[in-house]
């Protein structure tokens, strides 16, 4: 088996991701698709890192996790104060960019 | 460098304007006064233009040049030729009459003048200050011999009149107040608006000419003189498309402003929905500078472009001549009827210009100033009487002949001259534009004679159901014209008359001017087939 | 002497601005100051006949360049007059008549409010019918001609509160305005054919062109002339003018303004006598013309329409003597002086029989007036006698001419204009038989009608107020007829019968005077040319067969009018009567031919004004708008469309990445 | 001739991988990618995380299978230790039973989802599939010095800067969340009397709710208290239990219980009865042998 399978995996997980995104209400979870899209680039970095032969993909993919961490710290924070406020996790309730 | 006569007389309005706008709220008649004062100051000046301006002399004379934003070449030029000495002589003559006939229009009761809503409400002090501003702009840009300098104003001027417009009507002659002022705003946006598109496109045009003359002189330029200079030596050789996409632009502007069919519909608008002293403001001035900008950039820039777009022109200026005609005859409205018959006129100007003969360009800058003058005599009086009803409908009139004789006389002349009789002056010009125009287009000129007919037409019916017949009831007690009013239309008729018979003042500061467009676009007058001289004339005897 | 010619159109010019401008102060005198100036440029017209008689044929034209008018490149016009034998005859009949008109008026306006502007107009007609024959330039004329017109608006409409005086006024103007579209064309084509629209250089060059040329010319001064000498087509403004005050009919018709055209005609022979298909269709117009308003004169019962009939027809003879050529200028301007005294005449005499009837206009509420007023009924006679061409009188002098001249044209065309001529002759006996007798004999029939009959009928003068009341209520009432409720004849006064009788012996003398070894024809003959062609016919037989046709027209007229009484209300009559009264439908033709189809046209035109031209704006305006609202619909905040969008966003951008990378 | 064989073996793990990997990535792949869908189609917000969580921890053992030894670990220490954990916790924050329908309430929205996800996952697999990857390097003397040791090296040298960075991204973030959810409180608070007004002037219950449980009978928080006619009321139980459905519901027992109780009496009267009626005949027959 070819290594490359990783990487169709990996885009596997991202669209499944990205549709998640897109379809979910919940901002939790849609917070999650996210994770899952930024897992499926680390995994297509690793696997590359593994093709290349030398370690850079894999300190690009530890770089995204402390990132992702970061990310998801102020996001769940904010999406706490979004349900302090509206008493909802919908992200269609935060529409008020609506015209 | 001698006295910047022309910077100080444009300059002159504008300083009053400021001056005018800064009186308080309670010295609302000193206002008008100051007005008054600056804008016969103004003539005054325009009179020493007029009077300084040699018909031998260079073809722009009193002449300033300064630079101003050099990185584009853009130079503060300002200069007369003969069109323009007469056309800002027309302007500073017609604005004292203009604050004079508006003398009330701006008022508001005393109850609402002054302090109101916390703010300092000066309507009057507006009104006037707004004329001013109109004056200064419109002699910078007859005065303005850089293409840019021009650009500015020719745009800046719609400013004020938007106000002019959208924020002073004749009261109550809508169904209700708000009403009026609904069809007041959408008046002026729709002037904004269609003079706005117009001056895009030609801003487009300026750039294009900047870029073009970047190109081919190194060093970009809007001068007139400097462009003239290139074009004649050869340096400047605009190639054949760029050259009519740059007319185009310039002429669609000048077009809008003119106005000329099918550009036309804000006119109407504008004029009804306004009071009479800024309807004049609009066709007898404003849009003066339209065709006057026709004669000296269009022509004087783009000579081949010009000839080139002369047939469409020309077409749609005789379409302008009927259509305002037949338009007027069937208008309702006693300012819009005058509306219409302005575009009408404003046709056969654009005809005048674009016969590219000597008697028609002669023909429409006398047209220019006469219709100012005409138009003005009659629109006025026109503002007195619907000033007495409060209504536009020429239905709510007649027989005010009776009760009003001076009125109703003075309203007469002005028709007259609308519809260019003999011994008034609209008939040298309109007679000029025709046999300049049936010179070389018969066919176009013959068809334009036909607009003499319907202008009897509109003119006559509506001097009829106004002036005539039995009196409309609640009329009895209308006054005829107040002293004020008399020393409107009274010097205006007298200088009709003067101009009728004796236009020579005029001709003799145009023709130099004429010639030396028509050098500009390389046209000489056709000659007549079995010329005629006083000699063979003896012979036959 | 030549700086007098000025003072000629100055003097009435002078006294119109005054009048006009002077306001009220001079409404005690304005009219003798009218008057005074209208006598003052007759005078200076015979010192200057005078001048003229003292030279000799050739040298008799003056010249005087009084200042450039239009000086443009190439297109000189010039205020510059020129008095020439031709001149001279129209500057005298015209200060002359009309200085008589205005004596006249003085009487005739006594009880009007606003006599003083009527003698401005006045002033300002004769001013600018002086300008007319005086020019030495085609454009001046026009000048004159419009300033004319100007005037007959003014004085037409000069009891402008009646709508039907207001119409007839503007219907006046506006029939004029498209024969000056004409004359402007003429103009304009001179201008560009010769480079100059002064009359000698024209005239002399007008043989080097091309016959298309002049015959463009020709026709379009033929459409001018037939606008101010009402004529077919032109003419229906003739019989409104009657609107106006019974002098003004007499100036327009006899003195001023519809001889203009005539003169117009005689004034370019030279451009006509080189197109003769223009001549031939001068002719023509002049022919149907003369027939067609004999026929209208027969027809009606109005006093003044009916002579108003007689007017065109007689101009018909003028124009049609004109379109002869040189065989006819001379007797077209011989007859329009004749004309210019009879027709005078009958209009102020039928002016002083309104007068005395207190307004009253239909001839069949007159009758038997001869035994009342002597005066107006002895130059009214001599003035019908002379018109229809009785034998001696100054009518039958011109009238014979010119139907000589026809016949003289030669050919089928000279018979048959001949015959019209004849044919018109008798008509013309007939109808002033006609108006002869219903007015002066038979036994009275203003009587017989009770009381308010004459004073309900239809009254000419309502405006006669006195000057203090209120305005407003003089449409309502009208005091000169509201007041009278029976007509009580008398004779007019004395300013009224002084200028009847003058022109009475005008009518009678002038023809005869003018015909002595026919001095007028040498007269004329160094400006218009004249020859005498060769006439079929002897001038006797001409004469004799005049004589007879005249006498038949009048028999006839006796048989129905002298020897039955006259009914009050008129018969039903035929269908050719009942259309001659309505003008032979001229006006219903121009409704529906012209006004009708005109106004369709504007409305239309506002709709499409409205609708298409603004229409096609607003449209692009509301366009644009409906688009934005679509396009704001897509921001809609919710985050998750604007994910997908950047999602497709990227896949597109990935797609065209692959796209690049496989191209 | 070793040194060859090694080159040889280093080629053989160079162009493709062992069948064990093989086996696994299939067996796990599928079930990664079977989380990831239950991620997404999961009601509840709660099953989601613990979806992900499996996948990540899948993910975790590919990162192993990949020599990333210290990412695998640490995608399972950081990711599915914390990060996880602070979804759980919000989750929980937020109420776990806040099961959202996956009903679709923005139109179109969810076709143009499916499009776009299948377009771009297409194109994804597409471009990775006529990208050239047939030969690749193994980690082989990349990790010659150990993973970790190698991540090491290139952190503190190449990536010094980055990785700094991202530390005082981190602090950031930290100091963030906390402003974020901090709460100032910026108005004194309600006093009790106004509380009690406020409660007056809202109509709300008064007193204190009734407590749950029945007549000491049960203590248990789920069972609502009965009304005099033994139907139980809703007011009695915590809002969550109710929301869960987690009621139980004694009300009908203790109905039972009662008409039980009342049975037993019944019978207990009866006897009584019968007895007495005995003694009376016993005394009668007792005087007659008198």
């Amino acid at each position: 088996m070819s290594p490359v399978n990783y990487l169709y995996l990996a885009s596997l997980l991202f669209t499944i991701g990205a549709a998640g995104v897109l379809i979910r209400r919940n901002s939790i979870v849609v917070f999650m698709c996210v994770e899952l899209m930024l897992n499926a680039c680390n995994l297509a970095f690793v696997a590359f890192s593994r093709m290349h032969g030398n370690l850079d993909g894999q300190i690009m993919a530890f770089f995204t996790m402390v990132v992702a961490a970061a990310e998801v710290v102020v996001g769940l924070a904010i999406i706490v104060m979004l349900f302090r406020s509206r008493h909802s996790a919908s992200v269609d309730d935060a529409s008020l960019m609506k015209l | 460098m001698s006295f910047p006569l022309l910077t100080v007389t444009a300059a002159l309005p504008a300083v009053g304007a400021i001056a005018t706008a800064a009186v308080p709220a309670a010295g609302r008649v000193a206002a008008k006064w100051l007005a008054l004062a600056v804008s016969l100051a103004t003539l005054v000046l325009a009179g020493v233009v007029f009077a300084r301006f040699d018909p031998g002399g260079d073809r722009y004379q009193l002449t300033e040049s300064h630079a101003w934003i050099a990185d584009f070449g853009v130079r503060y030029e300002l200069g007369v030729d003969g069109i323009g000495a007469a056309l800002i002589g027309l302007t500073a003559l017609l604005i004292p009459f203009i604050v004079l006939a508006g003398w009330r229009d701006a008022d508001v009761p005393d109850a609402e003048a002054g302090d109101t809503r916390g703010r300092r409400w000066r309507p009057t002090q507006g009104f006037f200050a707004l004329i001013l501003m109109v004056e200064a702009m419109v002699i910078i840009s007859f005065a303005a011999t850089d293409v840019f300098l021009f650009y500015i104003f020719f745009e800046a001027m719609l400013i004020p009149m938007y106000f002019l417009i959208g924020g002073f009507g004749d009261r109550a002659h809508a169904s209700s107040e708000d009403e009026a002022a609904k069809q007041r705003s959408y008046a002026a946006v729709k002037f904004l608006l269609y003079n706005l598109a117009g001056g895009l496109i030609m801003l487009a045009a300026v750039v294009g000419l900047y870029a073009a003359t970047a190109d081919q002189l190194g060093e970009g330029t809007f001068s007139l003189a400097r462009i003239a200079e290139a074009r004649a030596s050869g340096e400047l050789e605009l190639a054949t498309n760029t050259e009519r996409l740059l007319f185009l632009g310039f002429f669609l502007a000048f077009a809008v402003k003119a106005p000329l069919w099918p550009l036309h519909t804000w006119l109407p608008n504008a004029m009804g929905e306004s009071t009479a002293p800024v309807a004049v403001l609009i066709t007898a001035v404003v849009d003066k500078v339209g065709t006057f900008a026709m004669l000296r950039f269009c022509l004087g820039l783009f000579p081949e472009a010009s000839s080139w777009a002369t047939p469409v022109i020309l077409v749609l200026a005789v379409i302008s001549v009927i259509y305002g005609a037949l338009l007027a005859i069937a208008q309702r409205d006693i300012k819009r009827l005058i509306a219409y018959a302005s575009i009408s006129h404003f046709g056969f100007i654009v005809m005048g210009i674009f016969a590219m003969t000597s008697q028609g360009q002669s023909g429409a800058t006398l047209y220019m100033v006469n219709h100012g003058i005409s138009t003005a005599a009659l629109l006025l009086v026109a503002g007195f009487l619907i000033s007495r009803r409060g209504s536009r409908l020429i239905a709510d009139y007649g027989g005010v002949q009776k009760v009003a004789p001076v009125l109703a006389g003075t309203f007469l002349v002005g028709g007259l001259a609308t519809l260019s009789l003999p011994g008034l002056a609209p008939f040298v010009s309109e007679f000029l534009v025709l046999v300049g125009t049936f010179s070389r287009y018969p066919v176009i000129g013959i068809v334009a004679t036909l607009g003499i007919v319907l202008a009897a037409l509109y003119v006559l019916v509506l001097y009829q159901r106004t002036m005539t017949g039995p009196l409309k009831a609640g009329l009895e007690k209308m006054p005829d014209l107040r002293l004020r009013e008399l020393a409107v239309a009274g010097p205006l008729i007298a200088l009709l008359l003067f101009l009728g018979f004796y236009p020579k003042p005029l001709t003799d500061v145009v023709n130099p001017a004429v010639e030396h467009t028509l050098s500009d676009v390389e046209k000489t007058d056709p000659k007549p087939d079995v010329p005629v001289t006083a000699h063979d004339a003896e012979a036959a005897k | 002497m030549e700086n007098l010619i000025g003072l000629l159109v100055a003097a009435p010019l002078l006294g119109a601005a005054v009048l006009l401008c002077g306001g009220k102060r001079l409404d005690r005198a304005g009219h003798w100051l009218g008057t005074a100036l209208a006598a003052a440029s007759f005078v200076i017209g015979v010192v200057l006949f005078a001048d003229m008689l003292g030279r000799d044929g050739e040298e008799r034209a003056l010249h005087s360049h009084v200042f450039s008018w239009i000086p443009v490149e190439g297109f000189q016009a010039d205020v510059a007059f020129q008095l020439d034998q031709l001149s001279m005859t129209f500057v005298l009949l015209i200060s002359g008549v009309g200085t008589l008109i205005h004596l006249y008026s003085v009487g005739y306006m006594e009880h009007d409010a606003r006599r003083r502007r009527f003698f401005g107009y006045l002033n300002l007609f004769l001013a600018a019918m002086l300008l007319l024959v005086l020019a030495d330039n085609y454009l001046l004329l026009y000048a004159g001609w419009e300033g004319v017109g100007l005037a007959s608006y003014l004085l037409i409409g000069f009891w402008q509160h009646k709508p039907s005086a207001a119409t007839a006024a503007k219907k006046a103007f506006i029939v004029n305005r498209v024969g000056d579209m004409g004359l402007s064309i003429a103009i304009m084509l001179m201008f560009t054919t010769f480079g100059t629209f002064a009359f000698e250089p024209v005239l002399a060059g007008a043989g080097e062109t091309s016959e298309g040329m002049l015959t463009a010319i020709g026709l379009m001064l033929l459409l001018a002339a037939c606008g101010k000498s009402a004529q077919v087509p032109l003419q229906s403004w003739l019989g409104d003018a009657m609107e106006g005050p019974t002098p003004v009919s007499a100036l327009i018709h006899a003195a001023t303004m519809v001889t203009a055209g005539v003169y117009l005609i005689t004034r370019s022979g030279a451009v006509f006598n080189g197109a003769p298909d223009a001549q031939l269709v001068v002719t023509i117009v002049g022919a149907v013309t003369l027939i067609f308003g004999a026929i209208v004169g027969c027809a009606k019962d109005d006093i003044k329409k009916a002579l108003a009939g007689s007017t065109m027809s007689q101009i018909g003879y003028m124009v049609l003597a004109a379109g002869l050529g040189p065989i006819g200028y001379v007797f077209a301007i011989m007859h329009l002086v004749t004309h210019g005294f009879f027709k005078a005449g009958l209009f102020l005499g039928a002016g002083s029989v309104m007068h005395g009837m207190n307004d009253e206009v239909d001839m069949r509420k007159y009758g038997g007036l001869r035994k009342y007023m002597p005066v107006t009924f002895v130059t009214f006679g001599l003035g019908y006698l002379a018109i229809i061409g009785f034998p001696g009188l100054s009518g039958f002098w011109s009238k014979d001419k010119i139907i000589e001249a026809a016949f003289a044209k030669g050919g089928t065309e000279g018979w048959i204009l001949g015959g019209v001529a004849l044919l018109g002759a008798a008509i013309t006996a007939y109808y002033m038989t006609r108006v002869m007798l219903m007015t002066f004999f038979g036994e009275p029939r203003w009587k017989r009608d009770a009381s308010g009959a004459v004073a309900g009928a239809s009254p000419q003068r309502p405006d006669v107020e006195p000057v203090a009341e209120n305005a407003a209520d003089a449409d309502t009432a009208h005091p000169a007829t509201g007041a009278a409720a029976e007509p009580h004849p008398h004779e007019s006064p004395k300013s009224m019968t002084i200028p009847m009788i003058v022109l009475a012996f005008g009518s009678v003398f002038a023809g005869g005077l003018f015909s002595l070894n026919s001095s007028f024809v040498h007269w004329l003959e160094p400006v218009t040319g004249h020859d005498h062609g060769h006439s079929p016919l002897s001038a006797a037989a001409v004469t004799s067969a005049t004589v007879v046709v005249l006498l038949t027209g009048v028999a006839l007229a006796w048989a129905q009018y002298g020897r039955r009484p006259v009914p009050v209300l008129a018969p039903r009559g035929s269908l050719l009567t009942r259309a001659a009264r309505r003008d032979l439908l001229q006006d219903d033709f121009n409704h529906v031919a012209l006004v009708k189809p005109g106004e369709y046209l504007t409305r239309g035109l506002v709709y499409v004004d409205a609708k298409a031209v603004d229409g096609a704006v607003n449209g692009t305006a509301a366009a644009f708008g409906g688009l934005s609202g679509r396009m704001r619909k897509v921001q809609n905040g919710f985050v998750r469309s604007y994910a997908v969008s950047m999602f497709g966003g990227t896949a597109v951008l990935i797609a065209a990445t692959l796209l690049m990378r496989a191209v | 001739m070793s040194g060859l064989s090694l080159t040889h073996t280093l080629a053989q793990q160079a162009y493709s991988t062992s069948t064990g990997e093989a086996v696994q990535f299939w067996i796990l792949g599928s079930v990664a990618v079977i989380g990831a869908l239950c991620t997404i189609l999961m009601r509840r917000a709660v099953h989601s995380a613990l979806c992900l969580a499996g996948t990540m921890i899948i993910l975790a053992v590919f990162y192993l299978a990949n020599g990333a030894y210290f990412l695998g670990v640490v995608q399972i220490v950081v990711y599915t230790g914390a990060i996880m954990m602070l979804f759980l916790f919000v989750v929980m924050l937020v109420g776990v039973t806040a099961a959202d329908s996956l009903k679709e309430t923005l139109k179109g929205q969810r076709w143009l989802a499916a499009l776009c996800g299948l377009g771009f996952g297409v194109l994804l697999i597409a471009g990775i599939g006529n990208a050239s990857l047939s030969t690749f390097t193994g980690l082989g003397e990349a990790n010659a010095g150990g993973n970790v040791e190698g991540l090491a090296g290139l952190i503190f040298t190449k990536y010094v800067f980055a990785f700094e960075i991202t530390g005082a991204l981190l602090i950031t973030a930290a100091v963030g969340a906390m402003v974020l959810t901090h709460r100032e409180r910026t108005e004194r608070m309600p006093s009790q009397r106004e509380q009690a007004e406020a409660r007056v002037r809202s109509g709300k219950q008064l007193p204190p709710l009734p407590a749950p449980g029945v007549y000491a009978r049960h203590n248990a928080v789920d069972i609502p208290g009965l009304l005099p006619d033994g139907t139980p009321s809703e007011l009695t139980v915590n809002k969550t239990l109710r929301a869960r459905g987690q009621i139980r519901d004694v009300s009908g027992e203790a109905l039972a219980d009662l008409a039980a109780l009342e049975q037993r009496a019944e019978e207990r009267l009866e006897r009584d009865q019968d007895t007495e009626d005995r003694a009376a005949h016993d005394r009668d027959t007792e005087e007659a042998a008198k």
